[in-house]
């Protein structure tokens, strides 16, 4: 039993679908009405859902119920942050910036090392034995991984020995390159039968 | 004045992160728990940052009825339809986000349909592109669209269908040649994050506070 | 102008008329296709299936609208291997527009669920006691590494505002160390910080659900263990319904999938001949 | 000559049949069998094998029980006491249920203070089984994590090069760093336009003026400019972000002093477009079909609109020199371009051409890092190999050891 507002709403997701598919046609007032709607409803679900999902939550909640009053430290450099929005102490969100930059670069260095040089470099450094396919997947990949750094090393002329290596990164990273071309088709039209299942099974039911 | 202070709060909260991450004693475990929740609280805010600039920039082409304030009109009724949606369901269930409120059938029926038919405009795009500009001009480029191919056709039903072996082929590229390469990629891009960390942590970058 | 210039200059419309052809007749005319299963997720399967009733998961829903298609299946039929074997999903989001996807699958799965579990006399799935949906908290990498210690610090309560030691399922449950399993559903580079974070510094087995536009970052990670699983777009999804032997949308896409690349590789190989004839005629 | 690549490259597509072996894939796939995520393994009833002890690299104030038990099917839950003396008050402090083998015992605990553990097993017929006093046990905070040594070791070892190499290239910026091949496809891109009597089109993309590909994208137009200049072209700037475009009026009114043809620089060819990704990029094509640009730069950060101006810059029949950061755009760019800068290429063809001490220091030190990296894996692979090959164990011992180094957690 579909209700009068489901179908209404179907018929109003179709035509926001057909609104932003005739860019395909040609740019058009439907379109720009599209995508001017999806811009102001992002921003619309953006605020309730900081409000619901990030102030009350973490500090309405703990500061109204558990009277954590010492949250209202980081509310401030919180709410400093939006001085942003008047040019005249735009400066003081200054604080809160070098405070969140401060914990990125932290995590960041942190992070890459101890979660993608360690465990990357430890995958690489195999010791070669035995007469086997995985034996030579895996003499594959070190020289697949010492050639593309080779590409990308900057302070040696690409010549000789240098210059063949990474030659023969270029060539590896081509593959890659192709692969993650193919993958990247593969994802984008996996979007479009999800629209077209939309259309041709909630809206026009010939998919049954 | 004002760019010493900010300069000084970056090194000082860096560097809480990094030596409470090797030193676990006291002091430093409970300051990184401290500054990674006040971090987490003053990230929220940062979500609304970009509401302000949006509408206030849409307004103003309203009042000045420049071209196309039209569109800015219904940018700004579909902004307010939101925040009145969720701010009823909020009263009436506690929280925007029930199953039955007013503000997830919008979400259902306005945001899914608009982002992801944006999304998928691109498939068309990919497609035309494929057939007027992709072209094996060099010897990189073909050895790019012959993967291409190969990882497209091998890694769909169709692919196995014409020779049963071509999925091992596409999952070979991809666990390989493809592997091998995107760790060397890897590599150099957290180099590239630790040099740039280091330079933004020792204050020698600063383009972040202008 | 020679067939293949008058081909070059084709209509952009045309083209995309073409693909939506492409894609719409293998929808109705539903043409289904058998399925290879790959290795990557088959490792995914077996390490969910293995575990006994009763395990904790924790499954991360980080992808908005856009990249619904791919994801949505997976983390459906994820669901339904972890009502059949009585595992104890937990959900977490850390993508604000993922949100509303991640409670109306959970609610639509749990339904069907229970549909079928009555039929068979086996005992219904309850929120809060069988799964649960602790909903977003801002700070990414910092949340991340914050409910390493204590998952309360940051959720206090679940998605809906109930506190989260009302709900039964959650009372011993305090970080990772709780769960046999992180099932990431990503969308972007959300998967790497919890590679990065959780993995690297907690300890915490990973398996990727990714969009096949971010899958071939991650084969890296395989290869060095920090993932013991890797699901790769749609393809991946209709991999993994068919070892749950339940065909969904993603299964029955693959055709559509299928007819369209052949349909992009006949385009880029009529591009190419085209270039060659043309740039072979302008050299002579 | 590229023969050396296509006999590399068919090798290669030979030894992909080697799919046929039957090994797995995934190398060294450590077979871990998944029973360990098993958690719970059962024996006969009472309790055994019951184990307390400091939780190591932490805090301190926890202490690590667990224990083994016979069947837990006849299980209901298990209770755990604790007091400070062996025979004192023992006050219960948790009740699990009977999948849990251990728990960490935070509540209250002092470290260097003795503490006593029982453990009563309540099975589901209303029984209740006593195990004997377990302890005593003490909880220490540790001052390093011994873990993770080998991160402060990897983080000295970088950081020390960066640092050293961006204190070098203050005092002499003119360090080596190789001549990005794409530069002379740049040059010769802005010649063959001017040739043919076209204006040259350089696009920055959807970035912000705080992204690095933009900012060398800023860089590279600066050289651009001066050649343009030079020949007597003219050079169009489509922007996509306000500050971005006010940076790039001042970098080309720069290349247009520095070549000497002050009033060959026009402020509004620099000119702004929109705030929105696929707007931008259909007021970029637009202007590309209606000027028919000889030369078509993409030089910044990209995302997905990069294909519709790839694609559109090649059907008006320009040379497409191309450059970002962002991989998952570099596929298209070098399918549909004349030439692409590879990710960091682009981050160094700007250093080349800016000379600026940050980046060139920058660079030589992510070079440092790159070249210790890369011969590490060399030393050790044929370390290990040979150490194999030829049963050398003690050879074999210390690879083992030092890829034991190299732990997480």
């Amino acid at each position: 039993m579909y209700n009068f507002w489901a179908i209404f709403g179907i018929w109003m997701a179709a035509f926001l679908t057909l609104a932003i598919f005739s860019f395909l046609y040609k740019d058009n007032p439907f379109y720009k009405l599209a995508e001017h709607l999806y811009v102001g409803t992002s921003a619309g679900y953006m605020l309730i859902y900081t409000y619901f999902l990030t102030i009350k939550p973490m500090l309405i909640d703990p500061i109204t119920k558990q009277q954590q009053f010492f949250l209202f430290i980081p509310a401030f450099f919180g709410i400093i942050m939006l001085t942003r929005w008047f040019p005249k102490i735009a400066w003081l969100s200054r604080w809160s910036i070098a405070f969140t930059i401060g914990i990125g670069t932290g995590l960041a260095i942190t992070g890459s090392i101890q979660g993608i040089l360690i465990p990357q470099i430890k995958g690489t450094l195999i010791a070669l034995h035995g007469w086997n396919w995985t034996t030579l997947n895996n003499l594959l990949i070190i020289i697949g991984v010492i050639s593309t750094l080779t590409y990308f090393y900057f302070s040696k002329a690409h010549k000789g020995v240098i210059g063949k290596t990474a030659k023969i990164g270029i060539t590896y990273i081509m593959i890659a390159f192709g692969a993650s071309f193919g993958y990247t088709v593969m994802g984008r039209i996996s979007l479009l039968i999800g629209r077209m299942y939309f259309l041709f099974h909630d809206w026009i039911p010939l998919i049954h | 004045m004002r760019r010493e202070i900010p300069l000084a709060i970056t090194f000082i909260t860096s560097l809480i992160i990094i030596v409470s991450f090797f030193i676990p004693h006291a002091p430093f475990g409970t300051m990184q728990e401290i500054s990674l929740k006040w971090y987490a609280i003053i990230a929220g805010f940062t979500m609304l940052l970009g509401v302000d600039s949006l509408i206030h920039m849409h307004s103003q082409k309203i009042k000045r009825k420049k071209s196309g304030w039209v569109y800015s009109v219904v940018l700004i009724v579909g902004f307010a339809v939101f925040v009145v949606a969720g701010t009823i369901s909020g009263f009436r269930y506690g929280t925007a986000m029930d199953i039955n409120s007013s503000f997830m059938y919008l979400y259902n029926y306005v945001i899914i349909p608009l982002q992801s038919t944006m999304f998928a405009l691109l498939s068309f795009f990919i497609a035309s592109a494929a057939y007027r500009a992709f072209r094996a001009r060099n010897l990189d480029a073909t050895l790019l669209l012959i993967t291409a191919v190969i990882v497209m056709i091998g890694r769909v039903p169709i692919g196995n269908q014409i020779w049963h072996n071509f999925p091992a082929i596409a999952e070979w590229i991809m666990a390989i040649p493809q592997m091998a390469a995107k760790r060397g990629i890897l590599i150099g891009i957290s180099l590239g994050y630790i040099a740039v960390s280091l330079r933004i942590m020792l204050g020698i970058e600063r383009s972040y506070l202008s | 102008m020679n067939i293949f210039e008058r081909i070059e200059k084709i209509d952009r419309r045309i083209i995309f008329l073409l693909v939506a052809i492409a894609v719409l007749l293998p929808l109705i005319f539903k043409v289904r296709m058998e399925i290879p299963i790959s290795e990557p997720v088959k490792k995914a399967f077996v390490s969910v299936d293995t575990l006994s009733s009763g395990t904790y998961i924790l499954i991360s829903v980080d992808y908005d609208p856009a990249s619904m298609p791919e994801l949505q299946p997976m983390y459906k039929t994820l669901l339904m291997q972890c009502f059949e074997k009585g595992l104890k999903p937990v959900m977490i989001v850390q993508w604000p527009l993922g949100l509303p996807l991640s409670i109306k699958a959970m609610s639509e799965m749990a339904v069907e669920y229970n549909r079928i579990a009555s039929k068979e006399g086996k005992d219904t799935v309850v929120y809060g006691v069988d799964y649960c949906n602790i909903g977003y908290r801002p700070g990414g990498v910092a949340q991340i590494v914050g409910i390493g210690k204590e998952i309360r610090d940051y959720f206090e309560s679940d998605y809906k505002g109930t506190p989260l030691d009302s709900l039964p399922m959650m009372k011993d449950i305090h970080n990772y160390d709780n769960f046999a399993l992180l099932f990431c559903l990503e969308a972007g580079s959300m998967g790497e910080m919890y590679v990065q974070y959780a993995n690297a510094r907690f300890g915490i087995k990973i398996i990727f659900g990714m969009t096949a536009v971010s899958a071939p970052d991650a084969y890296p990670y395989l290869q060095s263990g920090q993932i013991i699983g890797l699901l790769g777009g749609l393809q991946g999804a209709a991999e993994y319904e068919t070892l749950m032997k339940k065909p969904g949308f993603a299964t029955m896409g693959m055709t559509a999938q299928s007819w369209v690349h052949v349909l992009i590789v006949l385009f880029i190989l009529l591009g190419n001949i085209g270039y060659f004839i043309g740039r072979k005629k302008r050299r002579s | 000559m590229d023969r050396y690549r296509v006999v590399f490259l068919i090798l290669m597509l030979f030894l992909s049949l080697s799919v046929y072996g039957d090994e797995k894939i995934a190398p060294n796939d450590i077979q871990e069998t998944f029973s360990d995520t098993v958690l719970f393994s059962v024996k006969i009833n009472p309790i055994s094998n019951f184990k307390g002890e400091d939780i190591p690299n932490d805090a301190g104030q926890s202490i690590k029980l667990s224990w083994e038990v016979s069947d837990d099917k006849s299980v209901n839950f298990y209770k755990i006491f604790k007091s400070d003396s062996p025979d004192g008050p023992f006050n219960p402090i948790v009740q699990l249920t009977s999948k849990f083998r251990r728990y960490d015992d935070r509540d209250d605990i002092k470290d260097k203070k003795d503490y006593y553990y029982k453990i009563v097993v309540m099975d589901n017929k209303g029984g209740a089984i006593e195990s004997d006093v377990y302890g005593p046990y003490r909880s220490y905070a540790q001052w390093f994590n011994k873990k993770r040594g080998i991160v402060l070791f990897l983080a000295l070892l970088f950081g020390f090069f960066i640092l050293y190499y961006m204190k070098k290239a203050k005092k002499d910026p003119n360090l080596f760093i190789r001549r990005i091949s794409g530069l002379d496809a740049l040059d010769d891109a802005v010649g063959r336009s001017t040739e043919m009597g076209k204006p040259i089109m350089y696009i920055l993309g959807i970035g912000e003026i705080t992204d690095l590909p933009t900012l060398a994208g800023l860089n590279i137009l600066g050289d651009v400019a001066e050649k343009a200049f030079e020949y007597g072209s003219s050079i169009r700037v489509p922007c996509y972000d306000p500050v971005v475009m006010t940076t790039a009026q001042e970098v080309v009114k720069q290349s247009a002093y520095a070549v000497g043809r002050p009033d060959a620089f026009n402020k509004n060819d620099i000119m702004y477009i929109t705030k929105d990704q696929f707007g931008y990029a259909a007021g970029c094509d637009g202007m590309m079909i209606r000027e028919k640009p000889g030369a078509i730069f993409l030089q910044g950060t990209f995302y997905a609109e990069s294909l519709i101006l790839a694609e559109t810059g090649h059907s008006v029949g320009a040379i497409q020199i191309a450059g970002t950061t962002t991989t998952h755009q570099l596929p298209f760019f070098v399918a549909a371009c004349d030439y692409t800068l590879i990710g960091e290429e682009m981050l160094a063809a700007s250093a080349y051409l800016s000379k600026d001490p940050d980046m060139v220091g920058t660079i030589k030190g992510e070079d440092a890092g790159k070249l210790i990296i890369l011969l590490f894996i060399l030393i050790m692979v044929l370390m290990g190999t040979l150490g194999h090959i030829f049963h050398i164990s003690p050879i074999i011992k210390i690879f083992n050891a030092i890829v034991a180094l190299f732990i997480q957690g």
